[in-house]
């Protein structure tokens, strides 16, 4: 299953980082603080999300020949 | 080439001159608070600023039109390709034009509308005289709280106010966006549902609606059916005559 | 018969689809217990069933949706005339498409001018009623606006970009096909507004007012968020085209200026469309939803929606303007027989006004009540675009400097833009300067201004191209002595007209009024008589080119002697524009050099030889 | 110049590969999305002392990482129809349908049993944003069906996938809009 394990990193990583928002959020008392952390956490997952689940480098590398 | 350039910055000169001749011409509206006085100098700067820079287009197409037309479309002109100093001039002169308007008279004359700290207003911190402004679909209302009294399009039917004094207008609405605007101040704020704004103003010269009619309070942003309509008249007194007209309302 | 059963196929399957759509709202809203009928959302439904239904059934389905279910598709074959009414993906035939469309309804527009300038003739109300004004008025701004928008970027962009840059078609035809059979759709409702209570909010729809008012704004609504997605469309059509689909050699620095002009609207249209739909949006939600964006007493605000809209709507002006100046550049190196003036400049000149067009939208909110710390800034970003633009008047006016100027009507078109935007280039100082906007705001200052922008620095240029490109579209020469008459009627008339309007501006006449105050009676007489004049110029445009396309002499390929390549090709161009890619070997605007070729074409063309025209 | 016609070099039209194009096309169409949907973040932002009212914070942080996994089973889909791993797609579409489903019916819970209305401010931000975002969603659920329809009808292989490339970067793109959503709804209180 070696080709699905990007994917999988990237799920754990999602995933990780989605928990760590939550009890940040929770756990913050300062509003700006939380909300710079909280925009930082969204903007990483955003991210990850396009550069490994949406191939944002095909866009300029072209499509890879499989 | 040169004999060109010579015609165009004639032609330049007398259109400018033109220009101006024009400009000197009384085309403002009438003088009622001390800011119009202002903005009638900034006006009339910027025209003056303004006028060379169209006249310079206007010389030189017209001039092209003229020097360098041909009959059959068959010869071409020179291969200039302006890859030399004409272009960082051009842009060093547009560019430092741009920024000398921008700080004179923009910034600065932004800077003084801004002095009062209370929000939108601006002139003298300080109010002789307070009227609550409120916009309906499709008049005004003008309420004197020290006076106690309020005119409105059945009572008083005019926005009367003493010369001189420091008027400050918070404006309000009740229903949709409309604009408080007397053309004789030259001033001009709208009127937001869930906020109040500011507007201060100190005429400087008697007037009403019936001499001029810059002299009244006019809604400026489209508020539907009658927005045409929307429209009280305004009157500058003495402080004697408008004393005595709070005394005529109070007792009505 | 191809035309009629396309169209008539698109209406039917339209209406059912509208009736679906209200169908399926009254049975949902009935299993939760409402009534069957709610005005706002029966007809947003239906209304989207039913564009859905009109597009398919006006041959989308048969060229587009049957493959999402893996069926073979087909294409409708029209031959002749026929071809403009079905679902042609051809970028010539959509290009011929809009722009007929677009004149058509900017000669709809300007009646409503001549209707509004009946009326401002004298003071007090004759012909309208204040509700019939107002809706006279919104009518012509909204139309106006489609038409500033569309017909450039939509009619002469669609057919000469592609040829400019030696591709065959646009990178996705059937979007573009799509793009262009939304536009009908638009048309009607926005023709339909009267019959609902007509708008009241002008093309702005400043809310409280367009959430508490007739239902022609609701119609109002659904037209523009459908015309802004035609926009968007197109806009990130000709990107991908642009970059995408040169011709081998065609680098970015050999790029004409109309298709760098081209490119830098469609990143605007792409970018900055949203905000008017999603302005739109909320309205629509406010009216149908009862939500609160703009209800001030539940915690909204009316301001966020001149914020969102002018977000939109002040880039909006230069996707209208840009292209314009994209034309006049072109058209007057051309006709210049001169090589343009400082390319590079130009082209940072566009994209200069490219990067600073989404930062200025609140100088159309100086007089708001908006916080006192956006004045300033807004303020100094406004007064900078106008160095980009300045990089523009630089290109024109070298350009035509000791040029061997040809002038025929494209070019006198040409120049008059360039004449025309540096007045309202100048005006438009008066407006970015606070203490002077907060007296001209909203008067007819306002309104000379943009005309003399968007009018005279787009629409002149549209009218230019549309002479420049009436050979190249129909095979036939215009009548050159009547096009003269029409520049020299139409530049007259909108000079007098929109010069004058300044100073009822300045005596403090508010625009959008049907009725001002009687001391400015006399000036506004004259106005109104030169808009008529002005109005009147358009018939001889139309009897020209209806008779030329008609039976107007047989145009050459290359009228113009113009050295970029969609001259290289016959008049009209086949369908596959060129046979084999041109290869592009120099700039497209080498005139006076010579030997100079600026493309390779493959096919020996009647009368063609290598492009650039090397004698 | 002596060029003739026989003489020319035979140049091929520039014929990007054609998904690349689409691709990119997308892509543009994401970028133009993002700002809708920004502006709408935007809004939630200027309705100036909004308090975030009580939501679900279980069921947010559900639907959340309900949405999140959904992306995962996507990109499985996409992964595996590209070395033609049929079987894998299949399911993984399957899997992304179900969640999504999930997802819908999980906000469907949250509108019904929301303690404020449409009518406030909250209410407004709220149910407009995710109201958007659940359009967005379902449309992405149609489009995913008839992509799984082809699919079991036997179309798509390694060399020919883009409408499942195409619509799982849709999935994937209204996942990244839930991203800033979620927080922006849910967790930043009192900013």
């Amino acid at each position: 299953m070696s080709i699905f394990k990007v994917g999988w990193f990237v799920a754990v990583a999602l995933a990780v980082l989605t928990v760590v928002e939550y009890i940040f959020a929770a756990e913050m008392a300062d509003a700006t603080a939380r909300f710079l952390g909280l925009t930082l956490s969204a903007g990483t997952k955003a991210g990850l999300i396009m550069w490994f689940f949406m191939h944002l480098p095909r866009v300029w590398r072209g499509e890879e020949v499989h | 080439m040169a004999r060109h350039i010579v015609n165009i910055v004639v032609i330049w000169v007398v259109l400018t001159v033109l220009g101006a001749l024009v400009l000197t011409l009384d085309y403002l509206p009438v003088i009622g608070a001390e800011y119009s006085e202002e903005f009638d100098g900034i006006f009339r700067l910027l025209a003056f600023m303004g006028l060379p820079v169209l006249t310079f287009v206007f010389a030189w197409v017209g001039y092209s039109f003229f020097a360098f037309r041909q009959r059959t479309g068959e010869s071409e002109g020179p291969a200039w390709w302006g890859r030399n100093w004409v272009p960082i001039a051009w842009l060093a002169v547009t560019a430092s034009l741009a920024i000398t308007v921008m700080i004179y008279p923009g910034l600065t004359g932004l800077a003084k509308l801004q002095a009062d700290p209370r929000g939108y207003g601006w002139g003298e911190t300080g109010a002789d005289l307070v009227v609550k402004v409120t916009g309906f679909r499709w008049s005004w209302a003008f309420e004197y709280p020290e006076q106690g009294i309020t005119v409105n399009a059945v009572q008083g039917r005019e926005l009367v106010l003493p010369v001189d004094a420091t008027v400050r207008f918070e404006v309000n609405s009740t229903d949709v966006v409309h604009s408080f605007w007397i053309p004789a101040f030259r001033m001009k704020i709208d009127a937001i549902p869930g906020r109040t704004t500011y507007m201060v103003v100190k005429p400087v010269a008697t007037g009403s609606y019936a001499e001029d009619q810059a002299f009244r309070a006019q809604c400026a942003e489209l508020c539907g059916l009658d927005h045409s309509k929307m429209v009280l008249p305004v009157r500058v007194v003495e402080r004697e005559e408008f004393e005595a007209w709070v005394q005529q309302m109070k007792a009505q | 018969m191809y035309a009629l059963i396309s169209i008539a196929s698109g209406v039917a399957s339209g209406l059912i689809g509208f009736y679906v759509g209200v169908g399926l709202t009254a049975l949902v809203r009935v299993a939760f217990g409402h009534s069957p009928w709610d005005a706002q959302i029966s007809i947003t439904v239906g209304y989207i069933f039913g564009l859905v239904g009109w597009l398919m059934g006006i041959g989308m389905w048969g060229a587009w949706g049957r493959e999402w279910f893996g069926l073979p598709t087909y294409a409708r074959k029209a031959p002749g005339w026929q071809r403009y009414f079905v679902f042609n993906s051809d970028h010539k035939v959509i290009g011929i498409q809009y722009l007929v469309t677009f004149v058509v309804v900017f000669l709809l527009a300007g009646l409503l001018a001549m209707v509004m300038r009946a009326e401002l003739a004298q003071a007090g109300n004759q012909f309208l009623s204040n509700d019939q004004y107002n809706a006279v008025m919104g009518l012509h701004g909204i139309l106006m606006i489609a038409v500033a928008v569309a017909a450039v970027i939509g009619g002469i962009g669609n057919y000469a970009v592609p040829l400019m840059i030696g591709a065959q078609d646009m990178a996705f035809p059937r979007l573009n096909a799509l793009t262009y059979w939304l536009n009908p759709p638009v048309a009607l409702l926005l023709l339909l507004t009267p019959a609902l209570g007509g708008l009241e909010t002008g093309w702005t729809a400043y809310p409280p007012l367009s959430v508490l008012t007739e239902n022609a704004q609701l119609l109002f609504n659904l037209a523009i968020i459908t015309f802004g997605l035609t926009s968007i469309l197109g806009g990130l059509n000709f990107i991908a085209t642009i970059i995408f689909l040169r011709a081998p050699g065609m680098t970015w620095g050999r790029l004409p200026i109309f298709v760098w002009s081209m490119f830098v609207a469609s990143w605007l249209a792409l970018l900055f469309t949203q905000g008017f739909a999603a302005a739109l949006l909320m309205v629509l939600l406010d009216r149908a939803f009862g939500m609160s964006f703009f209800n001030a007493e539940a915690g909204g605000d009316p301001l966020l929606y001149q914020h969102v809209f002018w977000f939109y709507s002040h880039p909006a002006v230069y996707i209208m303007v840009v292209p314009g100046f994209g034309l006049a550049l072109e058209l007057i190196t051309h006709f210049s027989r001169k090589p343009l003036f400082a390319y590079k400049y130009a082209v940072g000149g566009l994209l200069g006004i490219l990067g600073l067009s989404g930062l200025v939208w609140a100088h159309h909110m100086f007089t708001s009540g908006m916080p006192n710390y956006l004045h300033g800034p807004f303020l100094a970003l406004t007064e900078a675009i106008s160095i980009p633009t300045g990089l523009i008047f630089l290109s024109a006016l070298g350009t035509l400097f000791m040029g061997r100027l040809w002038l025929k009507t494209p070019m006198l078109f040409a120049m008059a833009v360039i004449f025309n935007f540096a007045l309202g280039g100048v005006t438009g100082i008066f407006l970015a300067d606070v203490p002077t906007d907060i007296h001209l705001h909203d008067t007819y200052f306002v309104v000379a201004h943009f005309h003399y922008t968007i009018v005279g620095g787009e629409i002149f240029a549209l009218f230019g191209a549309i002479y420049y490109y009436f050979p190249k579209m129909t095979g036939r020469m215009y009548n050159e002595t009547l096009g003269k008459l029409h520049f020299w009627w139409m530049f007259l008339g909108f000079n007098v007209t929109f010069f004058l309007m300044h100073w009822p501006g300045i005596l403090g006449m508010n625009r959008r009024i049907a009725d001002y105050p009687s001391s400015l009676e006399g000036v506004n007489l004259i106005i109104s008589i030169a808009a008529f004049a002005l109005g009147a110029s358009f018939l001889v445009f139309v009897y020209n080119m209806v008779v030329s396309w008609v039976r107007g002499p047989v145009a050459e390929a290359n009228p113009w002697r113009a050295r970029t390549l969609e001259w290289q090709t016959s008049s009209p161009p086949p369908i596959e524009n060129f046979p084999a890619p041109p290869v592009v070997r120099g700039h497209p605007y080498e005139y006076g050099v010579p030997g100079a070729v600026h493309a390779i074409v493959p096919t020996p063309m009647p009368g063609g030889a290598p492009a650039g025209g090397a004698k | 110049m002596a060029a003739t016609a026989t003489s020319l070099p035979i140049a091929e039209h520039a014929h990007p590969d054609p998904v690349h194009l689409k691709r990119v096309g997308l892509w543009l169409f994401f970028f133009s999305e993002s700002i809708l949907f920004g502006l709408f973040l935007s809004a939630r932002f200027f309705l100036e002392g909004i308090e975030a009212e009580h939501l679900d914070q279980a069921l947010g942080l559900g639907i959340t990482i309900v949405l999140l996994l959904s992306s995962v089973t996507a990109y499985t889909a996409e992964t595996a129809i590209e070395h033609d791993r049929r079987g894998i797609a299949i399911w993984g579409l399957i899997g992304t349908i179900l969640l999504g489903l999930v997802f819908a019916a999980g906000v469907g819970v949250e509108w019904s049993t929301a303690e404020f209305s449409r009518h406030e401010a909250f209410g407004t931000v709220f149910f407009s944003m995710t109201g958007l975002h659940a359009s967005h969603v379902v449309s992405g659920i149609v489009l995913l069906v008839l992509a799984l329809i082809q699919l079991l009808r036997g179309r798509f292989n390694s060399k020919d996938h883009w409408p499942i490339s195409g619509v799982v970067m849709y999935w994937h793109f209204v996942d990244v809009v839930w991203v800033f959503y979620y927080p922006a709804l849910y967790l930043v209180q009192g900013v």
